[in-house]
C-alpha cells in the first residue's frame, strides 16, 4: 500500500505522471511548469469513485461495464476517460507506443476501477506522438473528464508536450498507482 | 534542351494531332441550336457575410472552415487552416483571423505558431502574425478571441502553463503574454478584456491597460470545475460582455463580464421543464445536456437552444436527441423537440427571424428557430464547432 | 466552327488548356513543356466518342444518362471524367474556382456529349487549388480516362502544375471547344 | 518566474493535494488479489517482417502507410507520410523509403520533395535525401522503385514533363534525372534498370550505365493507351524483370523486361473463363476487371487473382464483385469467388501457402488464397495499394 501521508508518494507520483525522463531535461522543464501552475489539481483520487463504495449502487456506467480481458476495445477498464485511438489496436500496448511514436512525459489522467480487484486506480492517459493519427479502436469515455481549463482531466488536448513532434497517434492507459 | 529542339518536337506533335484529328466532315443536322462557346476561368469571390451564414470548422481530419448560407444551403468557401486551428472573423468583416500551428515539414521540423490574416472576399493570405505559442485542441470556440473593435486578438496557451497570447491586429504583432494560472480559454469581451474559466471554480477577466498588457481579476468560486463543469463553448455578447454558460448537470449560468467580474446565480434547465435538478449519482438516468457545443443563445429574443439526452451523469459529449428551447427571462422551456437526427454542436443566427444550426458527424441542418421546421440538411458539410457572424460568440 | 485544319485552332486551344494566362509566365514555362512532350495526346478527339454516332448506340452509360440541368450532381453531361469534389457544391462554379483557390493553367480533357445539342465538346478539367479538400459532391467519372502514363486524359493526377499551391480543393469542368 | 517564488507553490500545491487526497483509512477487505504494478512506457519496435506482412498505404485523407500480419491480423505499426507519398521497403529490410512532398507551411511556403529513409525497425527518420521534384497522385505503386540489390531508388516526376530520378541509396544522393518523354512510373528491374509504359503502347526501359546515368530504350508499340490502357498498378517481379500486366478489356501481358523490351503477347481472361473477348462497344455489357489495383501475381504458383465485375467499357474503377483465380500457364480461370464485398484492391503473400488481401475503403480482408476462406476482417485498416515484401511488387 503507497504511504498517503508522506510527501515522497506525491513526488514519486508526480515524476511518474512527467514519465520521470530526464531525457532532453523535459522533467526539469515540465515538470517545474504542472508543479507550479497553482489550482491545477494533478491528483483527483478524493472524490466519488475513489472512495469506498465498490458496490453497484458507487460505480458509474463505464465501471458497471467494464472488463479486463480484451484491452482493444473501449470498455477495457483503464479507459473510464480515454480519447483517441488505442494504442492496442496500432502496434503498440497498453503502456507501450507502436513504433516510431513517442510516449509524451505529460498526461491527462483518470481514475478507472478494477473490476478484478475492486480497487480504484490513477491512470495516465500518455498519447504517443510523432506519426499520423492511428484511427483504429477510436474510444471517447467521459468518466469524471473536464472541459479545458482544467487540463489535468481534459482528453481533448493533444497532450504531445515536451516529445519532439505534435503529431497525435494514439493514446495509452498507464497504472500510475493507487487511488483510495 | 535546345530551343530548336524544341521548336522541331513541337511542329511534329501539332502535325500529328492534325493528321488524327484533322479533316472530319461535318454532318449538318439543320435546326441545331449554337454550339456552346468556349469559357474562361475565373475565381469567385466571397459575398459581405449577413447574420444568417454559419461557419462550420472542421479542425481534425479533412480540415477547413465551411461557410454555408442558410437561405439557401448553399457553401460559399472554405477558409483554409491547419489541424487544430481557430477561426474568427473581424467584426468589421474585412478578415478572417486563423490561428494555426504548422511544422516545416508536416509532423516534424520547426513548429511556427501563427496568426494568418485572410481577406474576408478573396481568403488570399493578407500577413501571417508570428506567434509564441498556442494551444492544440479540437472543437473549442474560445481559444481566439477578437475585441469587439476588432483590435485585439487573445490566444488561449497552454505549454502546460495556462497564458493568453495579445496580438494587436492593427499594428500586426504580438503585444505579450498574460499568465492565467490555473485558468484557461479567451473569450473577448468589450474593447479590452478577456474571459476565462478557473479549475477552481471561478471567472477570470484579463483587462488590457493602455499599453495593451494585462491583469487578471477573479470572480468567488461558483461551480466545480471537477464535479459539474461549465462547457468550454459557452455563448458570449462579445460587445457586452454578457453570457450564458451552462453546466454538465444543466445549470445555466447568466454572466456578466463586463466590470468586475462576479458569481453569477445559476438555475436549471430541467427545472424549467418542470423535472427535478440532475443526480451526479450513479444509475440516476436524467435529461442532460450534451456533446460540444450543447447550448446556443438567441440574444435578441432571451432564447436558449440546448441538446439534451438522457443518460447518467458524466455522459456529457452524448449527442442531443432532444432539442430544448428555453426562455432564459421565465426560465421555463418553451418547446422539447425529438430531433430526428442526434446533433452535438448548436448555433442560433442573430437577426430577428433567427436559423438554428445543428452539425453531427458531417451533416448540418438548418432549421426555422421559431417553428424548429428543417429548411436543409446539408451533406459532408465537415463536423466541428458553429459560428454565425455577429457580436454572439 | 472551329477551323480544324489550320495551326491556329491548335494553338488557341493550346493555350486555353494552358489557361493562356502569361501571368507569372506560366505559359512560356509550362506551355512549352506540354508542346514539348512528344506523345502527349492532348486532344483525343478523334475516336469513338467524338464521332458522329449520337444514337443511343454510340454512347457510353454516362452519356445516355447525363443531364443539362443540375451542375451539382455527378451525372451533369460535362463531368464524364471528372474526379474529386465539383465546385460547384464548393462556392465556386462549373467554371469558376471557389474564393482562396486558384485555378491550374494545366489540367486534364475529357469529351464529354452534351444531350441539348448532341455535339461532343472537349472539356477542361481545371483543378482549384490553395486550400484543403473541399470534399463535398465527390465524382469518379471515368469516360476513356486513363493511366498516368498518358497524363493527358487521367483523373487522379493532382493537377496543380504551375499555380502558388498544389494544395487540391475541387475541380471544374470548362468547356474549351468542340470536339466534332 | 524566480525560482523561489516556483519552489514556494510547489510545496503549497502538494499541502493541498495532501490535504484534499490524504488521510483516508483503508477498508481491509481480507482476500484481495495484490495491486496491480505502476508501470513504465516503453516504445514497441517493429518485427522482421516476413512474407505475409502487408502494408495498406493510405496516401490521401488519414495518411499512413499501416502494417498489418497476415496470420494474427493485428496491426503492427504505421509508417509516417505527407498525403500523396509512395512507401517502399528496402529489398535487405533495414529501412522503409518513403517519397513525400511536404510544404513549409502546409499549403503554401516552400515545397521540399524527399525521400525520407526510416529505420526498418524504430521507424525513426534515418536521413532525408532531398529530391528535385516527383509527381503528386494517388494510389500508385510503382512511382517510386527499389533496385534489387537495393542500392538505386527511381522516383516518377511528372512536372507536367516526364522524367525519372535516380537516387544512390549507399551514398544518399540523387544521381541525375532521365528524362522518359511521353512515358510514366518506374518500376524496379533488376540491379539498375526502370520500367514504365508509354503512351504510344510500348514499353520503355531506363538502364544505369556504371555512373548511374540512365538511357532509355523502347519496344514496339503493342497495346493502345487510349482504349484499352494497362493498369498503372501492374505486378513485377523487380529481381528477374518479369512483369504481368493487365489492360482495361481483361488482357494479360507476360511482360520479359529483362534485356531489351519486348512487346508481349496479350490473352483474355475472359477467354481463360470460357467467355468471349470483352467488347469496348457502349451498351455490350462485359466481365471486366476493375478497381485500382485489380490484379495479384503469385509468382511461385504462376497464379494470377483479378478483381472482375460486370459492367460496360470505360467502368475501370468499379471495384470487383468477384475474384477470378487464374493459371497463367494454362491461361484457364481455375475459381471464379463471387466476394462479400466489393474490392478495389488485391495483393498476395509470395510465400508457399499464400494469404491474400483485399480492400475496400477502410477494411481489410485476409483470406486463404487457396481456399479463399476468410481469416480477417479488420476494420479501420485505411484504404490505399496493398504492398507484400518479397521480389514481387
Amino acid at each position: 500500500m503507497p504511504d498517503h501521508s508522506s510527501d515522497a508518494r506525491f513526488e514519486r507520483l508526480l515524476r511518474r505522471l512527467a514519465g520521470h525522463s530526464s531525457r532532453r531535461g523535459i522533467l526539469a522543464r515540465l515538470g517545474a511548469t504542472i508543479v507550479a501552475a497553482p489550482v491545477f489539481p494533478l491528483l483527483p483520487v478524493s472524490h466519488a469513485q475513489s472512495g469506498k463504495d465498490r458496490s453497484v449502487r458507487g460505480k458509474t456506467g463505464f465501471a458497471r461495464t467494464a472488463q479486463t480481458k480484451d484491452d482493444t476495445q473501449c470498455d477495457y477498464w483503464r479507459y473510464c476517460a480515454i480519447d483517441g485511438s488505442l494504442c492496442t489496436c496500432c502496434g503498440g500496448g497498453v503502456h507501450t507506443c507502436p513504433p516510431g511514436t513517442e510516449p509524451s512525459p505529460t498526461s491527462w489522467v483518470g481514475t478507472c476501477i478494477n473490476p478484478d480487484d475492486g480497487r480504484a486506480y490513477l491512470i495516465a492517459y500518455r498519447d504517443c506522438c510523432g506519426s499520423s493519427a492511428c484511427n483504429r479502436c477510436n474510444c471517447d469515455n467521459t468518466d469524471r473528464a473536464t472541459e479545458i481549463y482544467r487540463p489535468s482531466t481534459n482528453n481533448d488536448i493533444i497532450w504531445c508536450f515536451g516529445v519532439s513532434s505534435m503529431e497525435y497517434h494514439c493514446s495509452t492507459a498507464v497504472v500510475v498507482g493507487t487511488a483510495e | 534542351m535546345g530551343g530548336i529542339g524544341r521548336m522541331r518536337q513541337r511542329i511534329s506533335v501539332i502535325a500529328a494531332l492534325l493528321s488524327a484529328a484533322g479533316v472530319q466532315a461535318q454532318a449538318q443536322t439543320p435546326p441545331r441550336p449554337p454550339e456552346l462557346p468556349v469559357e474562361e476561368s475565373d475565381v469567385a469571390a466571397l459575398p459581405v457575410l449577413g447574420p444568417r451564414v454559419v461557419m462550420v470548422n472542421t479542425n481534425w481530419g479533412s480540415t477547413g472552415a465551411r461557410l454555408f448560407d442558410g437561405d439557401t444551403g448553399k457553401m460559399l468557401g472554405l477558409i483554409h487552416e491547419a489541424q487544430l486551428s481557430n477561426v474568427a472573423l473581424d467584426p468589421a468583416g474585412r478578415y478572417f483571423y486563423v490561428a494555426e500551428s504548422i511544422w516545416t515539414k508536416g509532423n516534424r521540423g520547426t513548429r511556427q505558431d501563427m496568426l494568418t490574416v485572410r481577406d474576408a472576399r478573396t481568403l488570399k493570405v493578407v500577413r501571417e502574425i508570428a506567434l509564441p505559442g498556442r494551444l492544440l485542441v479540437g472543437t473549442r470556440k474560445h481559444d481566439l478571441g477578437i475585441s469587439a473593435d476588432g483590435r485585439y486578438a487573445y490566444v488561449y496557451d497552454f505549454d502546460p502553463a495556462s497564458s493568453i497570447i495579445v496580438v494587436d491586429l492593427v499594428r500586426s504583432r504580438v503585444l505579450g503574454r498574460t499568465e492565467v494560472p490555473g485558468c484557461g480559454l479567451s473569450a473577448a469581451i468589450g474593447a479590452a478584456a478577456s474571459l476565462s474559466l478557473c479549475a477552481d471554480g471561478a471567472l477570470a477577466v484579463t483587462t488590457l491597460d493602455a499599453r495593451g498588457r494585462g491583469s487578471v481579476s477573479r470572480s468567488e468560486s461558483f461551480f466545480s470545475a471537477e464535479n459539474d463543469p461549465i462547457f468550454d463553448n459557452f455563448a458570449v455578447d462579445t460587445a457586452s460582455g454578457a453570457a450564458m454558460m451552462l453546466s454538465y448537470t444543466g445549470l445555466v449560468y447568466p454572466v456578466d463580464a463586463s466590470g468586475e467580474p462576479k458569481a453569477p446565480t445559476p438555475w436549471s434547465v430541467q427545472e424549467a421543464a418542470g423535472l427535478p435538478r440532475a443526480s451526479t449519482a450513479p444509475l440516476a438516468v436524467n435529461w442532460l445536456p450534451g456533446g460540444r457545443q450543447p447550448m446556443a443563445w438567441h440574444k435578441p429574443s432571451g432564447r436558449l437552444f440546448v441538446l439534451m439526452h438522457m443518460g447518467e451523469y458524466w455522459s456529457q459529449k452524448e449527442p442531443g436527441t432532444e432539442l430544448w428551447v428555453i426562455d432564459s427571462a421565465t426560465r421555463r422551456v418553451l418547446t422539447r423537440k425529438k430531433l430526428k437526427h442526434k446533433a452535438s454542436f448548436v448555433e442560433v443566427s442573430q437577426d430577428a427571424q433567427p436559423l438554428l444550426f445543428l452539425n453531427e458527424e458531417e451533416t448540418l441542418w438548418v432549421l426555422d428557430a421559431a417553428t424548429l421546421e428543417q429548411k436543409h440538411e446539408i451533406a459532408n458539410a465537415g463536423g466541428g464547432t458553429l459560428t454565425t457572424f455577429g457580436p454572439v460568440r
